[in-house]
Formats: structure tokens, sequence, C-alpha cells
């Protein structure tokens, strides 16, 4: 090696180091961490943006983390230290522990709260209700996403019920030119929450089933649970080709290539859609069985925003987040992010007509949450992590729909006594 | 130690000695070795959610080796260690030998173009090469398949990164791809030192290059592959990057690749909805620490003693 | 045993041509030694014969056959190498063993011949040692002992004296030549040392730049060296040149006039119109004595004297800055920077052209001629 | 005619070695091949013809470009570079200044201390990042490149210390007793004498302590995770993690990141190869 080059490069970054370290990000400029790593853009050119036209002194950076790393980073951030101001917040127990270590400052007293209803909060309290220590954003709502392309050529109709979602991927099928549902279990998660979660309100009747598990009255050995479990294995046949090693970015991208007909979707995948399918989707809610009255949809507190209580910076991050409780943020917000609802009561138009259908549902059928966030992955093993591995490996035909009821119920009555 | 003739007495230089000696004990002892021994420290107490520490004993050994979902998940990882451990002594280091071998053969020619081919792969993060060969097998994209095609092998494609059976091997094997050069210049930079004298001298004995390579070179690199064996056992029963590059920390198909490093990761900072803990992720190192300890002694006393090394 | 036959075997690398068709024809049972400077080839021709180097063009014969293409171990040749390149992994015994075991001799047989070698080279001892456990002198041994085991038709010797002390290397001399008339094989050896070939050899070849420069018997090389370059590399200390002018030509005789202004007549065939150029004078310091009792005499500055107590050599400088080496008697009493005169009989002086060839010597007094 | 020497032997054999060392070369290059040419593809070209060439219809730079706008590929790439080389020049110092006193210096314990610093080879640091997250909040060094450093100078020094220890050992003992006949001071001796000796086993050294440098993922994310301060596989890691749907970001980030370090690699290779046969390492 040149000699003489090498010395002089070793000097200038000896140099450039030293120089480094003393930088820290300025005070005064609000860090906002986040798991939505999808919706930097809107951040930036859109909520930032409108924030600063009212508050142009208060400068704010978006800054995400991959989702499966958001979690393990914001618990080593915050005992380093080095978490941002204001923290995007995991509904439930996750918030909770954060809380409760004192990682998150209790928001009660911003104004503007009360534009939130009991609901919408409850995803973000303490047991009893006397903290609210998030700002509730926003709710997911499950369903699926369909290729209209796809349902002409194979000539079907929007399925209305269970048999007829079944009899159009059969025929979808026959007709070969599409794949009948993108939808993979390399990532586990989406078998769980795509599958699992998006059809099984139909079987244990939504916030009814919900609460029986955790009071202990139902089990994961019921009967809604299994036929749950079943129905989801029986999606196997209609995945593509080496699902098992297909993430959910792949997925993505088989649906928006208009490659496959279904897509078992979170409402939040409209906007990605939107820029880039070059056909035209519409949206179903999960079909009920044939013959039954109600239907029951996934709607799930999913995305708030707290402050973190050692932030320096924590008179301008309440100027934010009472900014965040105003109309304006969620217009914005619901329509910069199609498929992210706001949970404020203010009366937001959705401009996007997938979203809008997707938000319809609300009416027609009953809403609830995710059966294992609530209290139920509090101890370990860890109900969300369970499903995840079960839903992926009831899929993948590892385990059939019996045993996943009973992994899932003996993991759960490990530690938590309404289920001993 | 071999030492080149008598050694100056530190008598002579106290102040140069101590000069030359401290500033890396130091450095080393204080993020190195104190780390290590808190780790171990620290695998003997709990920290309950908002409370204060306190010693438990064994307590925490008890449950990740007693507990029958910890030590379930445990030994899996342990075992799923090995096989890819197995993996990289079966698969990578006869390929880096042989290539070695085949490298360090008199008179061939563009010899150093292949050799700095061979070891790109070796420079590259292992993030990269996770997300280069996660694209390349994914179903999706097709690449794989078409390759496989070229060799009229279609059918024999599988979403091999996605089955239970089959992940941990594609992952090992996708692990040897990458780390192939280091065995292979550790062995070949061995090779060279061989003078030619001695081929020669075995060729003009009747030795064929093969057997020029298996009764000469081979005995005399031999305690150099017992080198790369030990380091691929330390650098697996470390790995954790490639698991978790690839597949995450929740390490799937139902934990199928799950080894102890991406163990020790979810332990220890928590996923998803469950959240970390310190103790038992120091306890999980600490039982890592044990292991690799165990492999090394076995290696200083088993095997190293075993091997003479000759002077050349 | 068998004849070795080189018919202008050429070699190169790539654009550079290391020999330049080499011709040779070695007898069996012969002991020839190949001498040059280092870089001359003679290595490189050496492992051409072993089948260790391509080669380039033309053809190489051992026993009548032509072995061009044959690898090493078809061509019943065994080598001993300056490093002794034994295995350091293997005892002596399967140092010796390890070419009868490729080639599938049965275990008695290897033992046998094993077993012999080692009472030959007295290694009858050393057998279960390893390499690093013997002495310089004990591993050139193993080293032969590991050629002889083979019986090859040819051995091949590359430079195994030059890793021995002084000492040693005398002792493993005598014991190489004792060797060959024991074994009565076809030996090629090859060696910087000038000593060692003319001691040891039937025949020597002297290369130089990838050119054989003259084949001989030692004394022939010594006597009658064809070249400036045979004559100043055999001989020790090395034959004197210096540069005399032609000033007649007569029949068989020519007159030169010598640095200082003296002239000689010497017995040289030298063409008519070579007259008037300047051409080198060689000979020996054995040759010359102190005083003017000669045909040719020629005097100069001591410069320096070395006692070697059996014999003074004085190193005279000429009167062009030439130096000459004079061998004196071991009791001469000549000082630094005396002048003095040494002469030498006509028929001990060589004559060499521009080219460096020699000029063909007319008259040769037996004490000077290679003729027994 | 110039064939005629070359055995037909060697020639089926030369063919039989070349075609074992193309495949393998092939093995190890095509799948990087692969990713530099689709990043210079549209997303179409990407999806429907992967494995050929970018031709006029496909070329496209759209992932660059995305790459460059909304990453900070300077800046990880910077604090890559600063972490990798400042760790290089402190570890070869104190590591050859360790070595040297271990090797040259007869004091009680060296032998306990070459061992003690040598259990670093075996023992992973990664064992112990609990308790180094801990000192490093301790320390205010959270989130700097300085606690990278830090952890990475510990984690090289055993290797380093260990190779150039073997590599002082053959340091010809004429050379320092002179300078000590000289009455050279025993500081000097290590930097005007042995310093510049050892420099065949620094490119050895410096690629060991090299590779698991840049290429980690562990301490960046553990220790220095914070917008600003990520390393470039950091960053990858996490820009892929943001674009992960996005295949022409992805690759063209994917090359962005191959292409300097194969570059670097390709400068240094022949003194790597050089510094390890130089007798660093047996």
């Amino acid at each position: 090696m040149s000699n003489k080059v090498f010395a002089k490069g070793l000097a200038a970054a000896l140099a450039a180091s030293v120089a480094l370290v003393p930088l820290m990000a300025s005070a005064g400029e609000l860090v906002i961490e986040s798991w939505r790593n999808d919706d930097i853009d809107i951040w930036n050119d859109q909520i930032i943006p409108a924030f600063n036209k009212e508050y142009p002194e208060i400068k704010v950076t978006f800054s995400p983390t991959p989702p499966t790393d958001y979690n393990a980073l914001i618990n080593a951030k915050f005992a380093g230290g080095t978490a941002g101001d204001l923290i995007t917040c995991r509904p439930f127990d996750a918030s909770l522990e954060l809380y409760k270590q004192g990682n998150l400052a209790p928001l009660d007293d911003i104004a503007g709260m009360d534009n939130f209803s009991d609901v919408a909060k409850s995803a973000w309290q303490t047991d009893d209700g006397s903290v609210t220590f998030c700002l509730p954003m926003a709710s997911v709502i499950h369903g699926f996403i369909y290729n209209k392309e796809a349902f002409e050529a194979a000539g079907v109709e929007v399925p209305k019920t269970r048999a007829e979602f079944y009899a159009a991927l059969d025929k979808i099928k026959e007709e070969g030119s599409y794949i009948p549902m993108a939808m993979g279990t390399a990532d586990q998660w989406e078998a769980a929450t795509m599958g699992f979660q998006n059809i099984g309100p139909n079987y244990w009747k939504g916030e009814e089933g919900r609460k029986a598990l955790i009071d202990g009255s139902q089990k994961f050995t019921d009967k809604p649970y299994v036929d749950t479990f079943a129905e989801l294995a029986s999606w196997a046949s209609y995945l593509p080709d080496g699902y098992e090693a297909i993430s959910y970015p792949d997925a993505q991208n088989l649906f928006s290539l208009g490659r496959a007909a279904v897509y078992p979707a979170g409402s939040w995948d409209i906007s990605l859609f939107n820029s880039q399918a070059e056909f035209e989707f519409g949206a179903f809610p999960p079909p009920p069985a044939e013959g039954s009255d109600t239907c029951y949809i996934s709607d799930h507190t999913d995305i708030a925003l707290g402050l973190n209580a050692k932030s320096p910076n924590a008179a301008e991050a309440k100027v934010f987040l009472e900014w965040m409780t105003g109309s304006e943020f969620a217009s914005l917000y619901s329509n910069a992010l199609p498929g992210f609802f706001s949970l404020s009561n203010h009366k937001v138009e959705i401009t996007d007509p997938v979203a809008n259908e997707f938000v319809s549902w609300r009416q027609k059928c009953e809403s609830t949450i995710r059966n294992s966030y609530q209290i139920l992955s509090r101890g370990t093993p860890n109900l969300e992590n369970e499903l995840w591995n079960i839903s992926a490996q009831v899929i993948n035909g590892t385990v059939t729909p019996e045993e996943a009821g009973k992994a899932a119920e003996s993991g759960l009555a490990k530690w938590y006594a309404p289920h001993q | 130690m071999a030492h080149s003739g008598p050694m100056t007495d530190w008598r002579k230089a106290k102040l140069p000695v101590f000069a030359f000696l401290a500033p890396a004990t130091i450095i080393y002892t204080l993020f190195m070795i104190y780390p290590l021994i808190d780790s171990i420290r620290l695998s003997f107490y709990t920290t309950p959610s908002g409370g204060e520490m306190a010693f438990v004993g064994f307590d925490n050994y008890r449950t990740i080796l007693g507990d029958p979902d910890w030590s379930a998940t445990f030994w899996n990882s342990f075992w799923n260690n090995m096989k890819f451990f197995a993996v990289h002594m079966l698969v990578q280091n006869p390929i880096g030998i042989a290539l070695a071998g085949i490298l360090s053969l008199p008179q061939l020619r563009f010899r150093n173009t292949y050799r700095t081919m061979m070891i790109m792969p070796t420079m590259l993060s292992v993030v990269i090469v996770g997300f280069i060969w996660q694209l390349i097998l994914s179903p999706v994209w097709g690449v794989g398949v078409d390759i496989l095609d070229i060799f009229g092998l279609k059918s024999l494609f599988g979403p091999w990164l996605g089955k239970e059976g089959s992940a941990l091997i594609t992952l090992s094997f996708i692990s040897v791809w990458q780390w192939v050069g280091i065995p292979l210049m550790l062995i070949y930079a061995a090779l060279l030192a061989i003078p030619d004298d001695l081929v020669d001298a075995a060729i003009v004995d009747g030795a064929t290059h093969f057997e020029v390579f298996l009764h000469i070179k081979l005995p005399l690199v031999l305690p150099t592959v017992a080198m790369v064996s030990i380091l691929t056992f330390v650098g697996n029963f470390n790995a954790f990057d490639l698991i978790y590059a690839v597949k995450g920390a929740l390490a799937g198909p139902n934990f199928s690749t799950d080894i102890m490093g991406t163990l020790f990761y979810r332990t220890f900072f928590g996923y998803q909805l469950q959240l970390g803990d310190p103790s038992l992720g120091a306890t999980v190192a600490s039982l890592m620490f044990l292991i690799i300890l165990a492999g090394v002694l076995f290696y200083l006393f088993a095997v190293q003693r075993r091997l003479a090394r000759y002077q050349l | 045993m068998a004849d070795l036959k080189l018919d202008q075997i050429r070699k190169s690398y790539g654009a550079v041509d290391v020999l330049h068709g080499i011709d040779l024809d070695v007898k069996d049972g012969e002991f020839v030694v190949f001498v040059g400077p280092s870089g001359c080839g003679k290595s490189t021709l050496l492992r051409i014969i072993a089948g260790l180097e391509d080669i380039t063009g033309g053809d190489l014969m051992i026993g009548g056959d032509v072995v061009n293409t044959k690898s090493p171990r078809d061509r019943g040749i065994a080598m001993v190498f300056q490093s002794y390149a034994l295995y350091p992994h293997m005892t002596v015994y399967k140092n010796m063993a390890f070419g009868l075991k490729l080639a599938n001799h049965d275990k008695s047989a290897i033992d046998q011949r094993v077993r012999e070698a080692a009472r030959i080279l007295q290694l009858d001892q050393l057998l279960d040692r390893r390499p690093s456990e013997l002495s310089g002198g004990q591993r050139q041994r193993v080293a032969i002992g590991r050629a002889i085991v083979r019986q090859p038709k040819v051995f091949l010797f590359d430079e195994p004296l030059s890793n021995l002390d002084a000492a040693l290397r005398v002792q493993t001399r005598i014991e190489i030549a004792k060797l060959h008339q024991e074994l009565k094989s076809t030996i090629v050896y090859v060696t910087h040392d000038q000593v060692e070939a003319m001691t040891l050899a039937d025949k020597i070849v002297v290369m130089n730049a990838g050119n054989v420069e003259q084949v001989g018997s030692p004394m022939q090389l010594y006597h009658h060296p064809q070249t400036r370059f045979v004559a100043g590399f055999i001989g020790s200390p090395a034959m004197n040149f210096t540069t005399v002018h032609i000033d007649a030509v007569e029949q068989g005789k020519v007159t030169v006039t010598v640095p200082g202004g003296a002239k000689a007549v010497l017995p040289f065939d030298v063409p008519a119109n070579d007259v008037g150029k300047d051409v080198e004078l060689g000979v020996r310091p054995e040759h010359l004595s102190l005083g003017e009792n000669g045909d040719l005499s020629i005097s100069g500055e001591v410069d320096v004297v070395e006692k070697l107590g059996d014999s003074t050599y004085l190193y005279l400088k000429l009167a062009n800055g030439d130096r000459f080496t004079v061998r004196a008697p071991g009791h001469s009493r000549i000082k630094i920077s005396e002048t003095v005169n040494a002469a030498a009989e006509a028929g001990a002086s060589h004559l060499f052209d521009a080219n460096g060839k020699a000029y063909a010597k007319l008259e040769c007094p037996a004490e000077y001629s290679a003729d027994e | 005619m110039m064939t005629k020497n070359i055995r037909r032997e060697d020639m089926s054999r030369a063919a039989i070695v070349h075609a074992i060392l193309l495949t393998y070369t092939l093995v190890a290059l095509y799948p990087i091949f692969l990713v530099i040419i689709n990043a210079f593809k549209s997303r179409k070209g990407i999806f429907s013809a992967p494995m050929s060439l970018p031709n006029a219809e496909t070329f496209s730079l759209e992932g660059f470009t995305k790459v460059l706008a909304r990453s900070n590929f300077e800046l990880f790439f910077f604090n890559s570079f600063t972490v990798t080389v400042v760790t290089i020049v402190i570890v070869l110092l104190l590591a050859s200044m360790a070595a040297w006193a271990l090797s040259e210096y007869k004091f009680p314990g060296n032998t306990w201390l070459a061992l003690y610093l040598a259990v670093g080879i075996m023992v992973p640091i990664r064992l112990g990042s609990v308790s180094i997250l801990n000192l490093i909040v301790e320390l205010g060094l959270i989130n700097t490149l300085t606690a990278l450093i830090l952890v990475y100078v510990a984690q090289g020094l055993p290797l380093a210390i260990f190779i150039l220890t073997e590599f002082m050992h053959q340091i010809p003992k004429d050379l320092k007793e002179a300078a000590r006949c000289d009455g050279v001071g025993e500081f000097k001796i290590f930097f005007a004498v042995i310093l510049p000796l050892i420099r065949p086993a620094v490119a050895t050294v410096a690629v060991f302590t090299m590779i698991p440098i840049w290429n980690d993922l562990w301490f960046p994310l553990i220790l220095a995770p914070g917008d600003g301060k990520q390393t470039i596989t950091l960053g990858i890691q996490q820009f892929i993690g943001q674009y992960v749907t996005d295949w022409n970001a992805v690759l063209a980030s994917l090359s962005l990141a191959i292409i300097p370090i194969l570059i670097l690699y390709l400068i240094f290779s022949r003194q790597l190869i050089r510094g390890l046969t130089s007798g660093a390492v047996k």
C-alpha cells in the first residue's frame, strides 16, 4: 500500500472522529420515535409542515426504525437515555410497562384529551383507567383487498359469506391466471395478524369472545378458536408456491404487481397499493358464516403517541401533542394515511374510496380488538408471540388446528390464573 | 510461546514496560473482561419490574435449564447451533482446504485473481449477505428457480428458507458461502509457507499432486486446520447477525433457526409484546460462555497438544 | 543405470529465454557436474532433467527414450536438494520409504532397501528420528539415502553441499565420490563451486548465461579453456588477464607487447589480419614465478601480500592498471610497494580474441596439457 | 510445436483445476453480480428478467435516486469509516506496544499476562453486552462513535497482540542489541526501530480487525442506534427495513454498500496475503 496515502487517511479520520463526538442533538428539536417507517414521507411532507405552519419555531424530526426492531430498540434507548422526545406507543402492555418504568409521562393534563372516547383511550391507560399515558392516534381494520381485474377475469363477485369466499377462491385457482391469495408465513406475524385476528372475530363473536378469554370462561381449545385455525389451515391451498418462504414484502409485491387476486390486509396496506398497483382494487370484510346475522371486524387500536418522561423538550412536545388532538391532525392523518383511522371524535371526511370502504364496516359490523393484546401477553410464554408461531405453523401444515388450540391454551395456562 | 533468545530483564526498564503494557491491558480489562465477569455476576440476580436488583443464586439457571418452556427453547437453540457448526465443519472447512490446496498448486495461472474473487463474499456485511440470499431464494423473484432451471433441476427448488426442515441448513449454507474465505485464506497462507523444495522432492519421489497434498502438505498444515476449526466453533456459537437479518429475532419457522445468539438477543431485549429481561439474558450469555469455554479447553488440551508444529 | 542425452534443449519463461539450446551426452555411470555462476541456467537444466520444469524445445533422452513429456516418477531419476527437502513430519525411515510406498512396493522390499541404504550411509541408529533432531550432515545423508533407495537410473544433485560448513563440506564431498565409485551410477551434479566440480567430476559442463561454454574433463578445462569465461572460472585463484597488443604474426608464432612495453613471442595460431589488435592474455598465478626467467616477462608493483604458509600470493598492479596474482614460495620476503618481475613459459599462456574465444595453442609442453 | 512438450495429463489436469476454480469463483461472485445488475433496472425489469443485464428498456437509476435522496448514505459510510480506521490505528499502536513488552522483557507474570490477553481471542465480547451497555451508559457515551471504538478496540486487541507477539519473536536480536549499545532509550527503540519493522504484519492485523468491525450489526444496534450515528451496516439494515417492499431501493442500497468495500478489498488484497504469508499467522 502507499504508506503516505494511508497515513494521511488515518490522520484525517482521526481528526474527524474527535470533532464528531461532541455533536449531539440540539435542544428544542423534537424527535419522534416510530416503527411506521412506511410513513416517513407523509410525516416529512405533510404532517410536520402543517404543524410548523402554526409553530414554526419547533423543529420536528420523524425517526422510524423497522417494526421488528422497534420494541427492543426503544427499550434499549430508554435504558441508555437516548430515546427521542415523542414515543410512538404500541397498544396495551408494551406501553404500560414503559409507563410503569417511568419512561412515559402521564398525559391526562393535555388539553384536548377529551376529544377521545374512553374506548379509544383504553389501550393506553393503567389497568384502573386512572392515568392515560399515550395520545390515541389511529386504529387499523382488517379485511381483504382484492384485484378487481382478477375478479372479472375469473367471473366472480365480491363474496358476502364464507362459502362464497371460498367458492370464489376455488374459481380463481381453477381459472389459473392469478394466485388466489397473496400471503406468506416467513415473517410469521402476517399469519397471526392478517389471518387469525382477521377472520377470528366472526367465530368468537368479537368482544364477547375476547372478554371471555380474559375472564377464563373460554379457552383456545373451544370450538370458535379451533374453527378459526381450521379455516386458516385451508388457506394453504390458495397461497402462492413456496409461501413458507414468502415474506410480508414479498406478498405485498405479489399483489401490487397484479399477480394475485386477494390479499388478506390490514387497512394500512392501502397507501402502499395506491402508489404501486396499476389496477383497480377494492376491499371486503372477513365474510361471516352463511346465515349469520352479525359480522365482526378487528378494528384495532393500534397506534398512539407518548411523551418521554425524561425529555428535555417536554414543553415543546406537549405543544405538539395538543396540536395532535385537533381536527386538523385528525383529518390530515386519516387522509394522508388511508387505512389509519383517527380515533378522535372529530368528524373526518375520508376521500380514499378503499379506506372509506374499510371504515364503513364500523357501521355494518361489530368492532373488536386483537384478543391477545390486553392482559393476555403479560407473561411468559407470551401469547402474541405464541400466536404468530402457531398460526404460521397451522398454515404450513406442521400442526393441526386442534393441536394449535392446545398449544395456545397450554401456554396461557402456564402463567394466567383464570386459565389454570 | 517460543522465544528468540534471552529476554531483557524488565528491571532495567520498569517504566517503559509498564507504559507499553498498561493502555492495552486497561482497555481490554475494562471493556472486555469486566463486562464478561459482570454478566456472569448479573446472572445471579433478578430485576423485577420497577424494583431493586436482588440476589437469587442459581434461580436464573434453574429457570433456563429447568423450566420446561425455557429449557426446551434453550436446548433447541443449542442443538440448532450444533447443526450450524456441523455444516461449517463438514462443508465450509473442507471446501476451504480443497480450494486452498488447488490454489497452491505450482504453476497455476490466474492464482491471485481466483483467490481475490473467492474471498470477496467474506468481506461483505452479514446483513447484506442475508438480504442478497433472501432475494435470490425468494420464490417471488424466481432467480433461484431460473438458476436451477439452467441445470434442469427446476423441480428441486423449494421455499427452503421457509420450511422447518430446511431453513437452518439453508442459512448454514449461506453462512458457509460467506465465510469460506477465512479457512481458504489461513490455510492458503500456511500452504505457501511450505518450501517448494518439499513439493518438488515429493514429486521426484513419484507423488502425484494429489498425493503431495495428502501426504505432505496436509499433515504440515494440520495445526492451522485445527486453529480454523476452533475459530469456526467460537464464531458459530457467537453467530447472530445472519439469522437476525434473514429470519428476525423470532428465528422462524417454529424456532427452527433459533441459535444461541438469537435466543440471547430475544431474552435480553424482548420481542414484540414480550419484554426483555437483563438477568435472564445474562444467564443465557453465561451459558454460552461456558459452552464456548468447554470447546476451547477441549481444543487446547485434547487437540493442540497432539499436533506437533514442524519447523519448515 | 542409463545414459542421458540432451538435444538442443531450450527453455523460456514467456519471452525470456533462459536456456538457448543445450547439447550434452552423459555416458552410463558418468559423474557430470554443471558449474557456472548463479543465474546461468544450471539449476533450471537440472530441474528439466528431473521433470520439474517443462521443456520449451529440444529433446531429453534417458536410457535412449525421449522423456520430454514423462512425469518425474516415470523417468527413473532421484534428486538431492540443496535444502535437503526432508519431510519434517516423517521419521528418517519414512522419509526414505516414501517414494517406494507410493510406487506400491511391498513392505519387506521397502524395509530391505531402506536398511541397506541406511547401512551404506551410517544412518542405522537414526531411523526413528525426525529431521529436526538431526545435524546438518546427517540430514544431508538422509537426503542422499532417500535418493539411493529408489535405485534410479540417474542421480541428480542440486548444490547439495552449499548448506554445510567448510569442514563438513570436504568430508561429504569425499563421501559422495566414494558413493559414486560404489554405486557406479550416472550422476548429474550442479554446483557453483569449481573446487567441487574439479574434484568430483568425470566431466564438467561449464555454463554461462544459458549456454554451454565448454564440456570436458577437469584437466581439459584447466589446461585448455576454450573461452575466456571458462579460463577465468576454473582454477583457484583465478587466471590473470591483461590486454596485450599484437605486433606481428608469423607461422605459428605471435609477437605481443605486454603492459610495461616488454615483448613476448607466444605459440598461437593468430590470423594475419588480427595484427595491430588488442587481445587478452591469460596466465594462471601458479604458472608465474618471480624473476625474469621465462618466455613471458611482466612487471608490476606489489599491492597486497597474502601469506598462506606453503605459498605466498602477491597481487601486482601492472603498468596498464590490470592486476596480476603471482604464487610465490612460502618463504618469500617481498613487501608491499616493491616492484617485481614475474615470468612464465610461453606454453603456459592463453590468448583470447575480442569475443573471448581462445586462439589455438600450437605447442604445448606436457606439464601444461591434459593429455595423459 | 509449442504444445509438443506439454504433457497431455497436465493439460487435462489444468483444465479440471481451472474448471473447479471457475465454478467456485462463479458461485462466489454471481450473487453479488446479480444484485448489482438489478440495481440498475426498473421495477418491471427486476421482476420480469432478473437474470439479464439491464438494457435500454429496463435500465433505470430510480433505486439510486431514491436511496441517495432518502437516506444518509454518505454519513453512514463516514461513520463506519471513522470507527474502523480509528479503531485500527489504536489497536495497532496499543497491541504492538503490548506485544513488544511481552516478547522483549522478562518480568514476573509475563506468561500469565500473555494468556490473560489471549482469552479474548476465544471468548466473544458479545457475551458481555449487558454490562457493556450499562458501562457505556454510566460513562455517558451512549450513542457516540467513541463507545463503538472503545468496544471494538477491546475486541480487536487480543488477536492483534497475539499475531504481533509471534511476529516480534522473529525480529533479529542484533537490531535491538545494536541500538541498546548505542545508548538509545527503550521508548525510542520501540518507536524508531521496532515499529517500522512490523509493517508486513500490519495489513494482516488491519484486515482481521476490520472485517468484524465493518460488518458488525450487534454493537451499533445496541450502543449507537441513534440518528446520525449509524454505521453502514446498521444504516443498511434500517434503510432496507423501511423500504423493504421497494426492491429498486433495496437493491440500490445493497449495491452502494457492497461496492466501496469491494474496491477497498481489491486494493489491499495483495497486502493481506503478503502479511499472512510473512509468518505473522501460523
